[in-house]
């Protein structure tokens, strides 16, 4: 299956066309933890992660609670 | 003491902690626990595999007792915290959102305009709204107008420890206020946030002071301490100042009578 | 905490409780229990059958754990001080003398020639002196080489909550002392008590804060939190001022990524 | 001196006067004159036949070289803020505007919302703006932003005499600003004054301060001394300040030589 | 202004100038000519040809209308202070001293004891004494019992700029002195001085504050304004502090008549 | 001729129908200085205020320049 | 048996010649509490009280504890 | 004739047996200012230095005004 082009957290990413956005995440390694979703600035909720296929140009971003004052 | 209520939220400590600059997420999560804290800011950061102890969601959930309070660090813009907003709910599932808006990383300093439309349009959202502001009267006001569950007014420069700068402005916006008045930021030791409960603040949030102390637990420690006792002087009623002595003792002149 | 040494002596509790001017002795009475000082100051006065209640030496001894430290008010030069010691110690059985020689009435500040010369003498007949002086680094030094135990140099005028007005002299008589240096006189508030054990005060000696205080023995517990609060953090080290902010969460942009 | 340079207009003397509160006219022209100031604040009042007196602008134009600033006190909007420099302008044919909007007379802070929006406004006008702001540096740097000509952050609350309680927040806000930063209420004594100018204000404007001394003639005067010396101290290299001491004299032991 | 009257001298100029630390002995004159100051101190040393522009004598009677206060510095007890008094007016020709005995280098704090002493001796010999002390109320007046001209208090540690850290003590010696009060060391900049003249000092000693600054003569110009300016407030009668703010400008609201 | 009805700084006023704002400000004594003049909130130059005629219910300002800070 | 005048803190005073410093303070209702006792400017111990005879024109002080800072 | 041992502001020094203070002036090149001089402790004033002559051991201190705050 041919591969498309995303971003990741800002960075060009290739992956299998088709794949969804908690298959990204578990590429990713992202799925062991809470994290916030973001495609195209719509927030994915986990219970649409598996649905939600990834399409060319996708600007996703995979947020967590880092420390901050 | 007597709880510290925001909204619908009562906590019995008066000390809000940051999770910042800590030399380990096992520091940080040690200073948690000794300050004895209940609300707790933390900020968004991109997922990095490589710096998977990034992540303090798990951590702080296990200790127990801990509301999370995003920060919309970072945002620069009222349309860019109130995009932080939502990302941070849809994570944290706490209702109560740290507005930060400070477009100048040299200073660090509030945006009084962007933190007054997001604190706005987040709180018509129903969020518990604590935002980060210069010690300015008249904007803590009209933040209480528009729905702000607190105002945070800046003791001095984030991380310098210049300690309360603007107490003269700070104890306006104190009087005036009818929601909770929370010093942030720049408090260097234990004496100045003490020193902000007795001028009449519900609590204070401390970070760096923690943080890059020697011993973060017991500074975190200290602090607790210092908040409490700064509560129980206000509610004791200090003494007013006087501009001359007044003996604390009798002034017998026995001791000269024979002299 | 660490223990707080004088001589021979040590304790748990750093903060010294002066017994005037409150509102009766049961207040007195509560304010001590509840501060958990273990030194306090009383004073002598000529006994008078219609104010029994004067009579602090009974219900004193009968809280337990405290030794008195009676100071010599009244003293005008260093020969009534020297006499007045006598009388005291014979009185208390405590070998802790304050010594106090303050010839007037207006501000009660401390003579430093009488001062000197009463402390030379009663060190030498065996009293562990606890002089009460101006904030002069010389004098305290001075002091320290005939012998006294500790000093105590004043933060503003007795009982005029004008708190530690003296900061920048007394920082320097500790950095230079080889006693305890303890804060008396003028301290308002316990983030006033708490700053100056910061600075690295051994402990403060209060009075008028708690006796005027709405609730003394709420005030006392403040004051005891306060400096408890202040020595933890001395030695977990507080963290450096700095003239620029630092930030204490991510500045990433991805906020603005899509703006 | 260097002059101040505002707008198009430059100025010999840095000290601004406003003319509320004095005894009489003629003290308040006796002031005006003996201090030297070139740049003058008036308000619009409602015409009263029997308080002629009130009416300022014709004695004001006999002293000469004087530059009248009116002020937008009374507006409590953006609105009219607009309206009164309008009117101001029509009468006084002076192209500079106070802007002054505080809607809260116990403590008559500005607010930060509606004086950003009428600056916007006057600036794109035309008019020389000169906000009384709160000491709020990214609020300061956004007003540089949209044309203002100078800011103005308060010291402290507008007849308070608390002098330059912002210190802090006003020395970022010279250290990020492009045009001149002058403070404006609370000063109560030239000291203050002095101080201000050496931090890097361009000038500063008083008025209480004179208007209620004494002599109100010559504490202007006294004003002006000192504006010129912190002004003159400024470009003069003021020394840093030191932790320990520094020796001014030789401290040869000769003296010791025999002893 | 007033004149400052010392024994029988009198002065027009209120501000006394050290001449050590100083770049260059010609940076010093221009100072000390740009100061308008009419006492000078100097301090003994030993002779030495190869560094005879280490001799002021000359250069100084020059310039006219200076009177010289030479000081005891390096003299660490009474006796040495004395001697040190006694060849300096032998050179001097003038009746003025300043005791100055500091044991320790490091801070160079007075000795109260040795200097109360070394007072004693010189005023009863005729001396003009001038004693650089600790900021000691009680001091300063047995000092002045003993027959001193003036008593100099220290803002703070000679050399360091700290400033008027000794406020609080110095306008306590002020309200009980019947002799001149001189600030002596620590002053940083103008305003300092000018707040020293306001509280009620009679006149301010400065050195390294002009001696170090990048334009001596300018600083010392702008030290003689700032000396002026607060001595002019002084008598002029500074305004109260208030708690409260307090209108300067006509709060009508005609201007929202119609919204 | 019939009088009418203005607000003159903010008082109630009767003058006579046809008069102008310079016959207004003759009546008032506030012809002898510098004054701004804001009819309805418009602003009412010197050179215009000999031909504007005040009107029944005319909200009239006249203002001067007093102390302030 | 013929009275004294002694001065009893402060205040002139009459007793019985031959009264011991006990005696004193219990007529003064000082004996049931610890006091110090100075006679003419000596210290005059617990157990020194009973065999000290007040003599004509002795200064006696009867001192205790009160508040004091 | 013989050299004689003094000491001059602390250093060891050798002069002409029978050298006044004036000439030590002199020879020092300290004669052309303003000088305090001090002889074992003693002050010797302008008018006495050509008759004093100086000792074997004799303490010289010459002192001049230099900068002191």
């Amino acid at each position: 299956m041919p591969m498309i082009k995303i971003t990741l957290n800002g960075q060009a990413r290739e992956i299998a066309g088709g794949s969804s956005v908690a298959e990204l995440l578990a590429l990713s390694g992202a799925d062991r933890q809470q994290v916030a979703v973001v495609v195209n600035e719509q927030i994915v909720r986990p219970e649409e992660r598996k649905a939600r296929i990834l399409e060319e140009n996708d600007q996703v971003d995979v947020l967590v609670f880092a420390g901050g004052g | 003491m007597d709880p510290l209520q925001l909204g619908t939220y009562s906590f019995s400590s008066r000390l809000l902690l940051g999770t910042g600059k800590f030399g380990s997420a096992r520091a940080m999560l040690d200073a948690v626990r000794s300050s004895g804290t209940q609300l707790v800011t933390v900020a968004l950061r991109r997922f990095n595999r490589e710096q998977a102890e990034d992540d303090l969601f798990g951590p702080l959930s296990e200790i127990g007792g801990i509301t999370l309070m995003p920060n919309t660090s970072g945002a620069a813009t009222a349309k860019e915290a109130v995009r932080a907003a939502h990302i941070s709910r849809e994570l944290s599932g706490s209702p109560f959102i740290k507005v930060e808006i400070h477009p100048n990383p040299h200073h660090l300093m509030p945006d009084p305009i962007e933190t007054y439309e997001a604190c706005r349009i987040l709180a018509s959202e129903g969020f518990l709204v604590m935002p980060y502001i210069p010690a300015d009267p008249v904007l803590a006001k009209r933040l209480e107008d528009v729905g702000c569950t607190s105002v945070m007014p800046l003791g001095s420069a984030i991380g310098s420890g210049q300690g309360l700068s603007t107490a003269a402005m700070v104890s306006i916006i104190i009087r005036e206020s009818g929601i909770p008045v929370i010093v942030d930021a720049g408090l260097r030791s234990p004496s100045e946030a003490c020193a902000a409960m007795e001028m009449g603040c519900e609590a204070v949030l401390v970070n760096s002071a923690v943080a890059v102390a020697r011993d973060p637990a017991a500074m975190a420690a200290a602090f607790a301490r210092a908040v409490e006792a700064g509560r129980q002087a206000r509610t004791a009623g200090i003494m007013p100042k006087s501009g001359t002595a007044v003996a604390t003792s009798p002034l017998t002149s026995f001791l000269g009578s024979a002299t």
